[in-house]
């Protein structure tokens, strides 16, 4: 295979892409790996209230939300679900953020942010609705203040860009918060939900939950600097934290939305964290993934850390130990018995929600397909084994 | 839909059968108004009647847009209200997208037709989908307003007929007027509507003017009917938007020559009123249908397809298509050429009758 | 078109009468392959031969597209050939025009169908017009590659069928494989064209295994012509991609019946080879058209609408379609109830045979 | 009117745009608005081979540009042109950058670069053709190393990018330089081409006419920030330089395009200038324009600036003055004559070019209308008052 661009001098093949940015370097951290309790001046006035007794809860909840993972990926592999997006190593970015959300916040997210998803309060059934295939989505948005997940990349940091500025318009303080990737950095949308936003000064939170990867695309292939140094060209103010650390993305969340509450505008969130799984469990990440990356993170596990802290603090008590794992066990349980419980839709359900007000061609094509399916009733059905006269 | 009614009026119904200018008896609160006058007041009317409407587009403030269908409405409701955007497409009904969550019903503008593409994506995988995802728990009552067509004389981009690609989207509704009285209830009605609407003007026809009734409220031709502007027993002519015109014109010259059409403005394009269509082809036996967008794949092609469906026995010749060209929108100077007009659309019309002198001797040929 | 011809094979004649399977007398050159295979042999190929072929598009290096279909190319061919983009559609089309006016033949993977709208701009108001606007001096030999349809039981945005936008617009050809054979041939014709070609692909067919006449050159069946896999007198059955196994399992179903029913695998939608479907049509005299995509607006329209004008006298009854329904892609519980089947397409066989029990009974009460 | 957002406490009316926006600060000025020359370290290197007598050039073509302007316009108010969109205000913005492109450099531009278009060498007849309304475009891209201007706002940065990157694979040290305005910066495709030019480090340079406009919009509607502050976020070094000084243009389009060819990828110029003519000539400023602008940017004048440097360095000849004249008037014939010379192109022609290669639907329709053209002088032209038997 002979190629013209040999001797090219400016381009640079892929894999020299820096590797600092997959470190966490230059992030804010108020626990270490190990689990101390490290200061950092600017953020720590933000979780001063944080509790031992809150930090149990944050835990557990890190513990219940992975639980949620692997009965959802134990579905996925028993037939259960059709597909399942594993959180898991994000535990701390999704919790973090979403316990400290007001409920007349908004969340707009992608398909990842399940652990969100538990926090707003979406029951099970709900949470399995779409990926056991029987709807488009699984919630109610306005019962639980958070959008039904975008699958479209980036499309909802639009979203969430509007709903503030309606929710400013409105004289509340409510804040949206758009969850997004890495990867979807890259996509126009979230360019210009950030150029939207700034104009507008929208009271919207960009969380951008850095992975490390798109599928299988490492996050220097969609930029060579921090994906935190893009706001501030914007007109945003943004903030680099570690997204394995609960305490130092509940840190920022809170001066994120204290910002936006008191009409500061938008600001950018980098929580640098780290896909532990597939992408999806369609994915197979052994094609992709450097050898030893995945060991390196597990080092920098998000639950271990806290349960490091809350033992070096005394807090990490039988009790609590087993009140976690009773917990994680009730969940696990009521998650399968919700999947398993969902009803298969009827058929004529396809026909429904397409529009809010009656529409005649849709009407009609209703009206023809359950003739048609009345029809297999009336002996019709075999037609094809020559039901008719011709 | 949300209630929207001003006062009594005259019955849809008189409208049904007249012409699209004045009827004849001119009712109490008609004003003489242009087409792009009339979408004005329709405007000012909507954010009148209701705090969550908003505008939002890019030049539709000081400057009331490039065609100044905003005109003064900045000024009038404030900076809130009718909103400048950033020059972004998908930026501006991304945005609207999130209003319409939080309970607004926001109206875009897309300055012109052609640059509706960048918020192709917001439009089809979000704004028509979105009532279907949520299951029905979230409304998407976003007016988008597109000036569309050619005849103008413009460069690239400026002359586009995008209409069958919302046609062809599922969870869209998608209208176009032709007059100044359907231009002023129908932006009305297409905002009060709870489904997302793709408003698309005619901006040839922008300075065009007729008598408008600014009262039509609940009387009015629901949005998504057709109505046959003037009867006709020999053929049916179907048209929408800038062609409605034309196809008058074509219907009084067919009459000279004694031919009766039977013109319809279509109006709304998806869905499209069959009913009309086809209870006036059982009557002719005879449809042409006339668009400026390309022919493969234009509404056209619908409609020939779905009456040929409902009215075979009924039909004496094919449905033919009178459009713009399968190719991209030409420059000016190509414009007469590309565009339908009176001598293409009697062409047709003699086509469907088995004239001699028409094209069937060409499509034999072929 | 560039030189694509790598050895004599067998007439393409032969192929067209064949069913999508291999061919009776299996030349030396054949290999049984998925559709899948089909088309990475068809990449490796178009890479080998010309320089200028690129692979551009998200995750088609180390992972080899997550459908596999760029399996190895990147290893093979190195990363300047075989680009991982960053996640951005307009980005990725919008790059390939500049490296097109550069001279390259850009290859772009869209990962799913339901992702290409982030691309629509570039795609309808660049890549199809941008020939035309530089009066032939620039050309845009692109490819777009899109794996399409239902069937998979996949969540939103990956089973739908968009080609019906892209048949609209002026500039693009539009084609899609059904078979092996066809994958392998028309992904290289496609690459080899000097004209932008947005390239189908039936996702749920790719792992469908088929003798693959490898050397298949310059006597290829041209990409833009219509292939009659089944003769038959009594009904046109037309169909592309993921539904002409389905059409094919239809007419093995009705020949039991004693119905003999024409299978045409329609291959290019944009332009359609009318020629291919008027002559069946005017031998049978009844058409099926079947599609994924909503109806409303769909290819089908486009093919009764076109095969109405030529074939009027000819047809017995309207022309029937049987689609995908009015409305977004549904959840994979509902894709069964959606998508077009052997009894619906059954059904409508019945419909335009006239025959009891069929919904033509259902159209008259409508 | 009542409306629901009165006392709203975060959204602010656009008129609260920040002003010193609109000004020239923070920008690198190497000839002052009244000519003296001011010297800025990094940038002098980069024009001291500039001599007098090539700033008479650079002189020369501002005037001549302008007058092209002028005359353009004034072919437009006699309706011999459909529209024309001034650059009057930008003739140094495009002149001092692009007098420094090399041959085999490519330019992707808007509509406005038709200075840019004429240092290419674009005959005038070509340059007219669009606006006259004869051709979607008027000169072949290859013939003058300028593509056909994209009208689609942006839409041109990513073909810059591709095609950068293109002849980066061919070996090449060509670079790609891509004009657009600051209202295209909010475009989702302007920001994906910052995220592929620096991810590929392509040899592109974005040129942003920043004129302070789009259309009606004021640029701080766009950006709370300095626009050349969006570039580095995305990893793209960029420069802001005063867009009336073409000096300072063409140093910081040198520096860009010395980065480029020597394979340091994309850099981002903010060319910081004023646009003193309408949108185009279809647009009436004057119902946005703030009183008074005009007047200040006025005296910021491009031109006015090099004749008084050239005045200063004693260069300001009777003899240079009649030159400039002479040729400004010699092309305000040329261009007049070159777009009146151009012919009604043939009907027929609207077929022409769509495909590159036989399309049987589109022969199938340009046979039609053959045909139905050639039927009017067979007598069917009068069909319509009653030519055919029914
Ligand atoms: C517009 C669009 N393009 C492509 C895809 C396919 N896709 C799904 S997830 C994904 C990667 C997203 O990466 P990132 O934004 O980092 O989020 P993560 O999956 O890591 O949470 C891609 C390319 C999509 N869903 N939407
Ligand atoms: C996608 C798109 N949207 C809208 C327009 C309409 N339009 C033409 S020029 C213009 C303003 C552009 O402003 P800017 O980028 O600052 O360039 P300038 O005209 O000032 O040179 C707009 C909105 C367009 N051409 N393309
Ligand atoms: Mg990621
Ligand atoms: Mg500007």
């Amino acid at each position: 295979m002979s190629t013209t661009h040999e001797g090219t001098r400016t381009h640079e093949a892929h894999d020299d892409i820096p590797v600092h940015l997959s470190q966490l370097e230059d992030v804010v951290q108020l626990i270490s790996p190990t689990g101390e309790r490290l200061s950092s001046p600017g953020f720590d006035p933000w979780v001063d209230d944080v509790s031992t007794e809150q930090l149990a809860d944050l835990y557990e909840d890190m513990v219940v939300v992975r639980r949620i993972d692997t009965e959802a990926t134990a579905l996925q592999r028993q037939g259960e679900l059709g597909l399942w997006p594993p959180l898991h190593g994000q535990e701390a970015a999704q919790i973090g953020s979403a316990r400290t959300l007001r409920p007349d916040d908004f969340v707009f997210s992608s398909y990842r942010e399940n652990g969100v998803a538990y926090c707003r309060g979406v029951t099970f059934t709900d949470l399995m609705r779409v990926w056991r295939g029987t709807a488009a989505a699984g919630w109610n948005p306005y019962e639980v203040g958070m959008a039904t997940p975008a699958v479209i990349i980036g499309a909802q940091t639009l979203h969430a860009t509007g709903y503030a500025l309606g929710a400013s318009f409105d004289g509340t303080d409510s804040v949206a918060l758009a969850y997004f990737g890495d990867g979807a950095t890259s996509q126009g949308d979230v360019n210009e939900a950030m150029v939207f936003a700034a104009s507008f000064q929208a009271p919207v939170v960009f969380f951008c939950s850095n992975n490390q990867w798109a599928i299988s695309e490492p996050v220097g292939l969609q930029s060579k600097r921090h994906l935190s140094d893009r706001a501030p060209g914007f007109g945003i103010p943004s903030m680099r934290v570690d997204g394995n650390d609960v305490l130092a993305v509940m840190a920022a969340t809170r001066i994120a939305l204290d910002r936006a509450r008191s009409g500061g505008g938008p600001t950018f969130i980098e929580a640098v964290t780290y896909r532990m799984g597939p992408h999806t469990t369609s994915d197979d990440p052994t094609r992709y993934r450097p050898t030893g990356e995945l060991d390196e993170w597990r080092a920098k596990d998000p639950i271990s850390r806290v349960a490091a802290l809350l033992e070096s603090r005394g807090a990490m008590s039988d009790e609590l130990r087993s009140r976690v794992e009773g917990k994680a066990d009730a969940v696990a349980r009521d998650l399968r018995a919700g999947c398993l419980s969902i009803p298969q839709p009827d058929p004529m359900s396809v026909f429904d929600d397409v529009y809010a007000e009656p529409h005649s061609g849709l009407e009609r094509q209703k009206g023809q397909y359950a003739a048609y399916l009345a029809s297999f009733e009336n002996g019709h059905g075999d037609g094809a084994e020559g039901g008719g006269a011709s | 839909m949300t209630a929207f009614s001003t006062g009594t009026v005259p019955a849809a119904g008189s409208m049904a059968t007249g012409s699209h200018e004045a009827p004849a008896s001119v009712p109490a609160a008609t004003r003489t108004m242009s087409l792009a006058g009339a979408l004005n007041d329709g405007l000012r009317r909507s954010l009148a009647r209701d705090d969550k409407v908003l505008l939002l587009g890019e030049d539709i403030g000081k400057l009331g847009g490039v065609f100044r269908i905003t005109d003064k409405l900045q000024e009038e409701f404030g900076p809130r209200r009718v909103i400048d955007a950033p020059l972004a497409e998908a930026g501006i009904i991304g945005t609207a997208v999130g209003l319409a969550i939080r309970g607004y019903r926001p109206v875009c503008e897309i300055q012109f037709d052609g640059f509706i593409y960048p918020g192709f994506d917001q439009i089809v995988a979000q704004v028509a989908k979105l009532h279907y995802r949520t299951r029905g728990a979230v409304t998407m009552p976003i007016t988008i307003r597109v000036p569309f067509g050619g005849g103008i004389g413009a460069v690239e981009h400026h002359s586009e007929s995008p209409e069958a690609y919302f046609a062809h989207t599922a969870g869209l509704r998608v209208v176009s007027c032709s007059n100044p009285q359907d231009a002023h209830t129908m932006i009305q009605q297409a905002i009060a509507s709870d489904d997302p609407v793709l408003f698309f003007e005619p901006k040839r026809r922008y300075w065009q003017k007729g008598e408008v009734n600014t009262e039509l409220g609940a009387d009015a031709l629901p949005i998504g009917e057709a109505r046959v502007l003037q009867p006709g027993s020999d053929v049916t002519l179907v048209a929408y938007g800038p062609l409605v015109r034309t196809a008058l014109d074509v219907a009084a010259a067919a009459a000279d020559d004694g031919v009766a059409i039977e013109v319809i403005d279509l109006r709304s394009l998806a869905p499209v009123d069959f009913t009309t269509v086809e209870s006036s082809v059982r009557k002719t036996g005879r449809l042409v249908i006339t668009h400026e967008a390309a022919q493969s794949g234009g509404m056209g092609a619908e409609i020939a397809a779905s009456i040929t469906e409902r009215c075979f026995d009924w039909l004496e010749a094919a449905p033919a298509r009178v459009t713009g060209f399968d190719t991209p929108y030409p420059p000016a100077a190509l414009e007469e050429a590309f565009l339908p007009d009176l001598d293409r659309i009697l062409d047709a019309v003699d086509r469907v009758l088995g004239r001699r002198n028409s094209l069937t001797g060409w499509e034999a040929r072929a």
